[in-house]
């Protein structure tokens, strides 16, 4: 007695979010992989809030998405941009 | 057998499961530091991801009264894993925070992001 | 060998975790509700708020989001001394850090310096409202914070040098840390530590609020707007400072 | 009106928090800085020892319900299970935070000197205290995710503070190794806590100990204990995780070495809980999982006296045989377990061993925290950390020499010192458990006494080498800290029956006893 519309939104956010998370892992530009993880943390939050959870939601829209993917970049740009294998 | 049905309405946990594999995997295998920050934030979100779904309650609305519809009353969703969770996000970007301070002092002294590269203090 | 250790990591794992899902109780049908089901009927009561999650946050488990809280500041202040300028002791292959000097272009600092006011404005929002609707000092603080990196990703490093003080957002966050410890003090001299001496008083936010299914009445909550505001006031601080420093970094760390 | 005396469990860690808040305002001002730091660790460890002259009289652990109307209000009136975050705190949780306060202080006293020369000074203490206050938290709560927020305090301020000499590249990578393995290992303690939340819907420890007694161990029980273990241990650095542990020992200023034992000490405290107490009720083979403890404590054992052997560098050799004193604890630790289930063999060496393990515990936090404060006074005065490039320093810091001789000693288990007197402890319970075990903890420790030889002749005797020809005692304030670990070392090592008896005993008999721990915290449910 499951409900297969919301199985349905559960699937395709889940696969979704699984391709996002081994993306950011298999990018050899780390920016990239970053903006990846920001993709991965917006649909986290999108999967919070459909698992109604907004407070959660808004909690990982704002730092996953936003903060944390503000300061990879700064790391980042402080470092170096490819993945290299010395 | 694998009960299929069961598979299906448990796939929020498999994406917890596989989340999880992902992010070991980066954090095990992966040689740039950057790479294993990431991975360690994989395995953060999966886990609150897992307390989320933990509560969920089919059919359920979210746990706040203010002009909640009518069907809310007594129709709510676990809201405890929800006040974890929002603690489990923040400790998570601390910790982000602090491994990537870190990367970058490394970076200034040893000028590779490469854990082999990275590491005079062997055995 | 490397990677095929790897794939028998990933897959051994990937394989516990698959069985450990299917092992879990359905989803969406917990088989046990007993505390969950108390914050539910008493929260209102009790706490006199009307989000469930928040009055959980700040009272039930309060303790808990001071620990939270001081794992912000911890973060913080780990990361400043961290990052603090040093000189090099050793120059086997010392990198110099290297951010020009200079603006964004025209068209992001004039959106940014549109979006940043009403971002601004977002996050008091819902940092007042943390009680009532979704939200909280947290998520408010959070938000806030995303605008200030905005308004200093988008200018200059002298230019943000001159802007924002970091001292000011250090003073800030211990401001913010000790108003957060003082509210729980607060409970201590009526009952015990963090015990919501406001709610239901009849002080400012000390309103009983409708039981419920209720229009919200902002002046209810007791002890937890008066929390939101500093916890809000601590993570913008904290935060805002994290990317300053990070930001200003390479001005500090250069000297040899 | 308020009544003091209720609320010590929630000044002991508000008053060292508070003062964490204030450190970065200071910023440099060392003095006030110190000031403010001792004054605030003081008035905890006076809360602290009032807290344990409570905990001693009374039968039940002492209970705080934050933000109930009374503190002893565990249950809400007219509910049946606890919904409030309550600190439980029997002798075992009074034992370590006792301890905890008191290396806390004494690194603290030990910074005012070492640090002066540093920058970023009112961080330094911030983090110090926070540290403290992470490793308090740990101990005292009885809430499992309470717990897990504790643990991150302390990982996130350990990390931190070992990094603090930023200009050394090891020092950042040590770090980032710590980092790395405390934050996945919390994340695993907090994996596992999900899975106890979604069966029982709890986060009290004793409820859940009690929930898992009456309904019998499941699977995900199962799962959930092999996580916790595993999440423990790794943060206690017991073999194969053990590798962080040295590095972050040796990069971390020396003033910060006695609280980040006792921080790692914490991890091995919640390993304890959560295997005694939320796991012992139920029914299941101890022996297992006494086992799996005793191997992991003899390969730490094995592994870390010969890795010792093979470092030049003083304090890395240090942390390598700090590895190998994991090992003496979780012998003793696994042997009680295994034994838990027999009465007869418990009662005449299980609870020996027990009782040994946690001397063992609290001697190894004084004379480990000792040693590094030695080292860190040679490296002060010198400059150099290398043993090849040391020597002939005897005669320069005499103090420092003695200190160091008294910690190797007990590290060593040389009689009269501290350690001799857990460790004869240990040989004895374990023999009659296994005589192997015993046979190897004697080896190893006679292995150590050879390396702590070798490391005395080769930093403080030989040759007096010319460049040290103005080396200087350390300052008064390093001296003063040292000596007062020297001094409990050797009065633990003096009379160590009153030890146990006082403190050791207590919290050995609250550790077999969780119906009582149950029973105790939820009023006999």
């Amino acid at each position: 007695m499951i409900s297969w519309d919301f199985a349905l939104i559960q699937i395709i956010l889940g696969v979704l979010m699984i391709l996002s998370a081994a993306i950011a892992v298999k990018l050899r530009d780390l920016l990239a992989a970053v903006i990846a993880m920001a993709g991965f943390s917006l649909l986290l939050s999108l999967e919070f809030y459909v698992l109604q959870a907004p407070d959660v939601a808004m909690a990982e829209a704002a730092i996953g998405a936003g903060l944390v993917t503000a300061i990879y970049a700064l790391a980042i740009k402080y470092t170096r941009r490819m993945e290299v294998e010395e | 057998m694998i009960n299929w049905e069961i598979v299906v309405q448990n796939f929020p946990f498999l994406v917890v499961g596989i989340l999880m594999a992902i992010g070991v995997y980066t954090v095990t295998m992966k040689r740039n530091l950057i790479k294993i920050v990431i991975g360690v934030e994989i395995i953060e979100s999966a886990v609150n991801l897992f307390l989320i779904t933990l509560g969920y309650v089919e059919g359920a609305y979210a746990p706040i009264y203010t002009m909640a519809p009518k069907a809310a009353e007594n129709n709510m969703v676990l809201p405890t894993p929800q006040a974890l969770t929002l603690t489990a996000i923040v400790i998570g970007l601390a910790v982000t925070a602090l491994m990537l301070a870190l990367a970058i002092n490394i970076y200034r002294h040893y000028g590779s992001l490469d854990v082999r590269v990275a590491r005079r203090l062997r055995e | 060998m490397r990677k095929g250790v790897a794939i028998t990591i990933f897959f051994v794992f990937l394989a516990l975790m698959c069985y450990l899902a299917l092992q879990l109780h359905p989803f969406g049908e917990p088989p046990n509700k007993d505390m969950d089901q108390y914050f539910i009927d008493h929260a209102q009561e009790e706490v006199s708020a009307n989000n469930v999650v928040t009055s959980i946050v700040f009272d039930y488990r309060g303790f808990d989001t001071l620990g939270e809280a001081t794992v912000l500041f911890t973060a913080v202040a780990g990361t400043v001394a961290v990052l603090r300028s040093f000189r090099f002791k050793d120059k086997l292959a010392v990198k110099k850090l290297i951010l020009m000097d200079k603006d964004m272009s025209v068209i992001v600092r004039t959106i940014s310096n549109i979006l940043a006011p009403i971002i601004l404005t977002f996050g008091l929002y819902i940092i007042l409202h943390g009680h009532l609707t979704p939200g909280g000092g947290f998520q408010g603080g959070a938000v806030i914070a995303t605008g200030i990196a905005l308004l200093i990703v988008a200018n200059a490093p002298s230019k943000v040098k001159r802007m924002i003080s970091k001292d000011l957002l250090n003073a800030a966050e211990s401001l913010g840390a000790l108003g957060f410890l003082g509210m729980a003090f607060l409970g201590l001299f009526s009952a015990t530590f963090f015990f919501n001496a406001i709610a239901n008083s009849g002080f400012l936010f000390g309103d009983k609020t409708p039981l419920g299914i209720n229009y919200g009445n902002l002046n209810t909550g007791g002890t937890l707007p008066y929390m939101n505001i500093f916890v809000g006031i601590k993570v913008l601080a904290g935060l805002g400072a994290i990317v300053l420093v990070l930001y200003l970094l390479a001005k500090g760390g250069e000297e040899e | 009106m308020m009544d003091i005396s209720q609320h010590y469990p929630a000044l002991i860690i508000a008053i060292p928090l508070f003062a964490a808040f204030l450190c970065p305002l200071f910023k440099e001002r060392i003095k006030a800085l110190a000031t403010l730091a001792i004054l605030a660790l003081l008035a905890t460890l006076i809360f602290v020892v009032l807290l344990a002259g409570q905990v001693y009289t009374s039968v039940a652990p002492i209970t705080y319900t934050y933000g109930s109307s009374s503190p002893g209000l565990t249950l809400p009136s007219g509910y049946h299970v606890p919904v409030r975050i309550i600190f439980e705190i029997d002798g075992l949780s009074i034992l370590m935070a006792l301890i905890t306060v008191i290396l806390a202080l004494v690194g603290a006293i030990y910074a005012y000197s070492s640090i002066k020369d540093e920058s970023g000074k009112g961080k330094f203490f911030a983090l110090l205290l926070l540290l403290t206050v992470g490793a308090l938290g740990m101990v005292l709560t009885g809430d499992i995710f309470n717990l897990f927020v504790f643990l991150e305090i302390s990982s996130i301020a350990g990390a931190a503070l070992v990094a603090y000499y930023n200009y050394r590249g090891e020092a950042n990578e040590a770090a980032f190794k710590y980092i790395t393995v405390s934050s996945v290992g919390g994340v695993l303690v907090l994996f596992a806590i999900g899975i106890l939340y979604s069966e029982y819907d709890l986060l009290n420890i004793a409820a859940l100990g009690n929930a898992i007694s009456t309904t019998g161990l499941s699977t995900l029980d199962l799962f959930a204990l092999a996580l916790f273990v595993g999440a423990f241990a790794m943060k206690a650095g017991t073999f194969p995780m053990h590798m962080w542990l040295p590095d972050a020992y040796g990069e971390a200023p020396a003033a910060v070495n006695p609280p980040l034992i006792a921080s790692t000490q914490a991890s091995l405290y919640a390993l304890l809980r959560v295997t005694y107490i939320m796991y012992g009720g139920a029914v299941f083979n101890y022996t297992t999982l006494g086992w799996v403890l005793i191997v992991l404590g003899v390969f730490s054992m094995i592994f870390g006296v010969l890795m010792a052997l093979k470092q030049n560098d003083i304090k890395r050799f240090i942390g390598y045989t700090a590895v190998s004193q994991v090992g003496y604890m979780l012998v003793p630790f696994g042997v009680g377990l295994s034994t838990i289930g027999d009465d007869v063999a418990f009662g005449t060496y299980g609870i020996t061993a027990l009782q040994a393990g946690l001397f063992h515990m609290i001697n190894d936090a004084i004379y480990m925290g000792m040693l590094f404060m030695v080292v860190g006074c040679v490296y002060h005065a010198t400059g150099k950390r290398n043993m090849e490039e040391l020597g002939g320093l005897a005669r320069n810091m005499p103090l420092t020499a003695i200190f160091f001789m008294i910690g190797g000693a007990a590290v060593s288990g040389v009689p009269p010192f501290n350690g001799f007197a857990s460790k004869i402890m240990i040989y004895e319970s374990i023999y009659n458990f296994h005589p192997l075990l015993s046979i190897i903890a004697i080896v190893v420790s006679i292995i150590t006494l050879g390396a702590y030889v070798k490391a005395f002749q080769g930093i403080f005797l030989g040759p007096k080498l010319k460049e040290f020809e103005n080396v200087e005692e350390a300052p008064t304030s390093m001296l003063v800290s040292i000596a007062v670990l020297a001094a409990l070392v050797i009065v633990f090592g003096l009379m160590p029956s009153l030890v146990v008896k006082t403190i050791i005993a207590p919290a050995a008999n609250a550790l077999v006893n969780p119906y009582g721990y149950y029973a105790g915290v939820l009023g006999g449910v």
